[in-house]
């Protein structure tokens, strides 16, 4: 019965330990990301390459000699408690720039809160496209919008593969819905009909009845979007039915990371997807990231985590050129950015009705010998590109 | 119908009963505990998961395979199973409170445990055990050259929906023909009555909670050759399972499987028919339909005695 | 002084943003009040009258849809879903209360469980009404500071409170309680338990629905799968009133606190990372192990339990 | 046309009869024995009157209007209130309150309710215990406390399912007392009992039930005379 009261006041006394404590010459970023609910994956690469980019800029003297020093706070994808974390930073701990979440939802969230206190706000890999479409003056992303993350692969399939017809199949999220809306676009303003566009419930086992569909409807080019492991058992099970397009196409995310080949092997095979960064970009630093954090965590990052990485370096550089280092003077170097990271160049822009958008080429990668590779544009090329591949019959 | 149609239709119910034996087989535990207990646990999809994870470590760490898995991982989780009921759940149930459903925060509780130590351990990276028949199948045209349509079976799904009905078989002759199952059967039926008849209700419930555990725990081993595993992942399997155990009555494990293939196939249908994005408002309304029309489960409708009710 | 209590602590929670508290306190605040909120409605129907709903999320997304869908389809302030949302909600309630109210006990959670989830993929899949997965953003909210929406929510808590503790004093109470107790005996007593369910859920999904109005008006930015969540809405709500206390007018507002600040602080022990989810499952489980009726429902055996703590 | 009429009723469960063509009437201000072996059918009997069972055939009569097929609370409404075989408290509320909570039946304000419930648990006996959470009740008050919220939505007429069982001989006395108190109110009371001596004793007319049948009906002279009664408790008996 004692249990309870000890634990009680566990609890009690570690909160209020929790209250901050920092030393003089620190520079501390506290980053709110999801390390719980189901985008605590993204959440952890991310929180890795922030620490991998917070030990090199210490190792090299840090921030004008200030220290870089990180911490991290578990939103668990939930737009409340991201709330609650900037408010926190920007009121009881003064941070004059928020860096981090995930979740377009959390993003949404946070930078609401960034306009209303002014005070920067560094996206760092969220694609809804409205977040950079609201006049908001104090929000900036690095990473490409959802509506362009398509780009690369259209233009891919326009020079190579001349389809006429596609299949679009997304998952049930914001960032699905409007990377399928982006890629009907782009298709129809290029004279591809598309068959079919239909959504699913992530995290679905079974795909099969809707894949029947699309092979019954036979389409030139099956365009993907999924934030996770759908990708995998989309093309485990396309390989099961042996649908013959001649192309398999995704939009980022669930395509991109390094677990896509993992679970669906041979299935991943000659599979293209568009993406913001691979390891083999030929950007200072991009391969000494890739291969810090295989060496440490066992895989190369998809962009994500170059996102977050390079994020850093975007707030060093920005913290370094800035007046002073209240949330104005920031935001005004923030602004100014014009520097080349290992995600590629950042520079703040407002065209296209985005504002503060930094807009990179999207890159097309393609399995091939269960490795992603570069294909597309040509100038980043890794390997040259597959096409046509072999239909699943003539595969062993 | 053309024969485009009737391929997509026949490919559609091929896959809707594989889906649907292995629905049935996360739903059978819950079916059990619901049954014998009357709780609700949301704690169930987490159970597979650890379940789950102990299938993927035996893969990684000692090229277990995941069927073979089953054999370590369904005894482990009713072991877990067990402990909970033991030390959690049941002084939760003994105490008189004034809504009894206040067990679901304690299985909430449990799950968010679960969910997070797997966090710690594990990290949220996704897992999978990449088998090598991971995407093997079968073939009509393979075997028929002038089929005028195409057909696929999938060898781990066809494997997994075997071991699915195999399991499911062994465990209605363990509640039929043993005296555990008889008394596990009785208490489900009425709990006063067991106990009158000098059933031990609460090692029953122990029993019951480590078997449902351990019935789940052996669906995660089926799983994963199919699926990916993350900590998180358990929610969406809890739901499944509460539509089945509605679906096929409470306690049974005949209803179970009928249950679980229905769903299977009316979700499949709703997914070609009415769209993939439609599938989740499909298997509810079928679910709250069942509650409302079918209150005692599929197997109501056939007043048979004796199939593992 | 105790008839007084919940007049001391409106005016005491009225007089909090004067004393300048930081943004972030009032951001916790105010998430505190509206949790009690959302619990208070629950506890009528749960607590009180004894019908476990593991669906109030669909309630908490109607209302925070009917603001979302005035301000993005008609350019209305958002502010008017507070007064729509009542009809909207009550209207929902008949429909969802017809479906589930004749399922007893588990049953009847499960019912509403599938009725939060059904609302939500028609949420997504509706897509020329809710905008879909997109969900709904409020490009400027009302009020950069935090005063206004603490006053309206705590205003909202304390007409909750008030209808609550008028509902349960009055011949409705009793009958919410005698439903709970035994339907049966209920029903041969007189009572319509159909109709007396059906109040009872009317009535706390108004609650629950305004809410969900409040919700979209201060995150400024609602989505099918924040607002109609089962974990983080509906669940959420049966631990505010289960580990506050079940059945008194307190309980939610207790279990708010712990659901909501405790679970801040704990999120926020340094170094804790991701494992404070575990922390806080412990805690839960632990709560309901030693005080299967909540903090203000068990608040003897509590004092018992401490006090002996204190003793040894 | 007497106050009570139940008219032909039959009700199955799943092909088995529990209840075949049963008529009878009560009359007003009488108090009706119903009598026969453990599952005769009596409860079941009251459940159709009481309208948790709608009757598979037949129909029941109230003051002239048709009542089987209203649910229990209309009934109730129109004056017929009962108290159930096993008790059935309202667990966690006081004696008084779960008086109170019935009293709310004819009325709506929360003093009038008290007033009722006051009146109706001192008439009961049960005043000294208003305050004990009714789930600590022993069973003799427990029983009382049944009558007493049976009492208080203010019923034409009464149904008491064995209110007497288990009781010591004091209790069964004041239950007694309370009862003919409740004839002298007026009220038309039907019971069910299986003390022979007490229903004997306070009934004015019996009817006995055998396996779902009416098997005789009279005064209760002419009940403990009745050959086939007598020849179905001696059954029971033997068997039991």
């Amino acid at each position: 019965m004692k249990r309870l009261a000890v634990i009680l006041l566990a609890v009690f006394v570690l909160s209020v330990c929790a209250s901050s404590f920092a030393a003089a010459a620190d520079f501390n970023l506290v980053i709110p990301l999801p390390l719980t609910g189901k985008q605590a994956k993204f959440g952890e690469m991310m929180k890795r390459s922030y620490e991998i980019a917070a030990e090199e800029i210490n190792a090299k003297g840090g921030i004008k000699k200030n220290k870089l020093v990180l911490s991290f706070e578990d939103s668990g994808a939930k737009p409340e408690t991201a709330r609650a974390i900037v408010e926190k930073l920007i009121d009881t701990k003064k941070q004059p720039i928020i860096v981090g979440e995930y979740t377009s939802a959390c993003a949404k969230a946070v930078a609401a809160v960034a306009e209303e206190r002014k005070t920067p706000y560094l996206v760092v890999a969220s694609a809804d496209d409205d977040i950079t479409q609201k006049n908001y003056k104090y929000v900036f992303r690095q990473n490409q919008v959802n509506a362009h993350y398509g780009d690369g692969v259209i233009d891919f399939i326009k020079n190579i593969v001349k389809p006429k017809t596609m299949a679009i199949l997304y998952e049930s999220s914001a960032f699905g819905t409007s990377g399928a809306e982006a890629m009907a676009k782009d298709a129809q303003n290029t004279g591809i009909k598309v068959l079919l566009k239909e959504k699913y419930e992530a995290g679905s086992v079974d795909f099969k009845p809707l894949l029947s569909k699309v092979k019954a409807a036979q389409p030139d080019v099956i365009y993907m979007v999924s934030y996770v492991m759908d990708a995998s058992l989309l093309m485990k099970q396309i390989k099961e039915l042996r649908i013959d397009a001649k192309l398999f196409a995704g939009g980022a995310a669930g395509f991109a990371i390094p677990e896509f080949i993992d679970n669906a092997k041979d299935a991943a095979e000659y599979v293209i997807t568009a993406t913001l960064w691979s390891p083999q970009l030929k950007y200072a630093g991009a391969k000494e990231y890739a291969e810090k954090y295989k060496k440490k965590y066992g895989d190369f990052p998809s962009y994500h985590g170059a996102s977050a990485y390079s994020a850093l370096y975007v707030t060093k550089d920005a913290l370094e050129r800035a007046k002073d280092w209240t949330p104005d003077g920031i935001r005004n170097a923030l602004k100014a950015t014009n520097t080349v990271t290992a995600f590629g160049p950042i520079k703040f822009e407002d065209k296209e009705g985005y504002q503060n958008q930094n807009f990179i080429d999207t890159l097309v990668l393609q399995v091939i010998k269960g490795e992603h590779e570069t294909i597309w544009p040509e100038k980043f090329a890794s390997k040259k590109y597959v096409y046509p591949m072999p239909s699943w019959r003539e595969r062993r | 119908m053309t024969s485009v149609q009737l391929e997509v239709l026949l490919q559609t119910l091929i896959s809707g009963l594989l889906l649907g034996g292995l629905y049935a087989l996360i739903g059978i535990g819950m079916t059990l505990i619901m049954g014998v207990m009357k709780i609700i646990n949301l704690a169930h999809g987490e159970l597979m998961m650890v379940g789950m994870y102990i299938a993927y470590v035996l893969f990684s760490s000692f090229h277990i395979d995941p069927y073979l898995s089953i054999f370590i991982a369904a005894p482990a989780l009713f072991l877990l199973g067990v402990l909970l009921q033991k030390f959690l759940i049941n002084p939760v149930l003994k105490v008189e409170a004034i809504i009894p459903e206040n067990q679901v925060i304690l299985t909430v509780g449990i799950g968010m445990v679960l969910a997070n130590i797997a966090t710690i351990i594990f990290s949220s990276d996704y897992k999978t055990t990449p088998v090598d028949y991971a995407t093997k199948a079968w073939y009509l045209s393979d075997y028929w050259k002038a089929s005028p349509i195409e057909l696929s079976l999938s060898m781990p799904w066809s494997v997994s929906f075997c071991v699915a009905l195999m399991i499911t078989a062994a465990l209605w002759f363990f509640l039929t023909k043993t005296d555990i199952g008889k008394s596990i059967r009785a208490t489900a039926q009425d709990k006063d009555a067991a106990m009158l008849m000098g059933v031990n209700v609460e090692r029953m419930r122990v029993v019951t909670f480590g078997l449902g555990s351990g019935l789940v725990g052996a669906a995660g081993c089926l799983f994963i050759p199919i699926y990916y595993l993350y900590p998180d992942l358990g929610g969406q399997f809890t739901l499944i399972a509460f539509v089945i155990t509605i679906l096929g009555g409470l306690g049974s494990t005949v209803g179970a499987i009928v249950g679980g293939l229905i769903l299977g196939v009316f979700e499949s249908l709703t997914s070609t028919y009415a769209g993939m994005g439609w599938a989740p408002v499909g298997r509810f309304m079928i679910f709250v339909a069942a509650l409302i029309f079918v209150p005692g489960g599929i197997m109501s409708l056939f007043k048979k005695k004796g199939l593992g009710k | 002084m105790k008839k007084y209590l919940p007049l001391i602590i409106a005016g005491l929670l009225a007089v909090l943003p004067l004393i300048g508290l930081s943004s972030y306190w009032m951001h916790i605040l105010i998430l505190v009040i509206m949790w009690s909120v959302i619990g208070m409605a629950w506890n009528l129907l749960g607590g009180y009258c004894g019908q476990v709903s593991f669906g109030h999320a669909a309630f908490f997304g109607v209302g925070a849809y009917t603001a979302g869908i005035l301000y993005n389809k008609l350019g209305v302030s958002a502010w008017w879903g507070l007064p729509l949302s009542i009809m909207v909600v009550t209207l929902f309630a008949l429909v969802i209360g017809y479906i589930c109210l004749r399922l007893k006990g588990p049953f009847f959670a499960l019912g509403t469980l599938a009725m939060g989830v059904i609302l939500r993929v028609m949420a997504e899949n509706l897509t020329t009404i809710t905008e879909g997965d997109l969900g709904i953003m409020i490009r400027e909210r009302t009020w950069i500071e935090k005063t206004w929406y603490f006053y309206i929510i705590l205003i909202l808590a304390a007409l909750a409170f008030f209808l609550v503790k008028k509902v349960i004093e009055s011949k409705l109470g009793y009958y919410f309680v005698a439903i709970r107790e035994d339907q049966d005996a209920a029903e041969s007593l007189g009572i319509n338990t159909t109709l007396y369910k059906t109040i009872a859920l009317s009535l706390s999904a108004i609650i629950t629905g305004l809410a969900g109005a409040f919700y979209t008006n201060y995150m400024g930015y609602i989505d099918p799968k924040i607002v109609f969540a089962l974990h983080d809405i509906s669940i959420v709500t049966i631990m505010v009133v289960m580990v506050g206390g079940v059945a008194t007018f307190w309980g939610p507002f207790v279990g708010a606190v712990i659901m909501v600040f405790l679970a801040e602080l704990i999120r926020t022990i340094p170094k804790l990372g991701a494992a404070h989810h575990t922390f806080f499952g412990i805690l839960l489980i632990v709560i309901i192990i030693f005080l299967p009726n909540g903090i203000v429902g068990d608040l003897p055996k509590l004092k018992k339990l401490l006090r002996m703590g204190k003793a040894a | 046309m007497s106050m009570l009429e139940v008219k032909g009723v039959s009700r199955f469960f799943g092909g088995l009869a529990a209840l075949t063509d049963i008529s009878f009437g009560v009359e007003k201000g009488e108090i009706l024995g119903l009598i026969g072996p453990n599952g005769a059918g009596k409860t079941t009997m009251f459940n159709v009157v009481n309208g948790f069972y709608p009757p598979s055939r037949g129909e029941v009569y109230f003051n002239q209007k048709k009542i089987s097929g209203l649910k229990p609370h209309q009934i109730c409404k129109m004056g017929v209130a009962r108290t159930f075989q096993v008790v059935r408290p309202l667990q966690r509320m006081s004696v008084l309150d779960n008086v109170i909570a019935s009293a709310f039946l004819r009325v709506k304000s929360r003093a009038q309710a008290e007033e009722i419930a006051f009146e109706t648990i001192k008439f009961t006996g049960l005043y000294d215990d208003r305050d004990v959470i009714s789930k600590g009740l022993p069973l003799g008050k427990r029983k009382k406390l049944e009558i007493a919220r049976a009492l208080a939505t203010h019923p034409e007429m009464l149904l008491l399912d064995e209110s007497f069982a288990g009781l010591n001989p004091t209790e069964l006395d004041e239950s007694i007392g309370i009862i003919r108190r409740i004839k002298e109110r007026g009220i038309t009371i039907m019971i069910i009992e299986h003390h022979m001596k007490v229903i004997m004793a306070i009934s004015d007319r019996i009817v006995v039930l055998s396996y779902g049948q009416k098997l005789a009906e009279g005064t209760p002279h002419e009940i403990g005379n009745n050959p086939l009664v007598i020849e179905a408790y001696l059954g029971e008996a033997e068997s039991a």
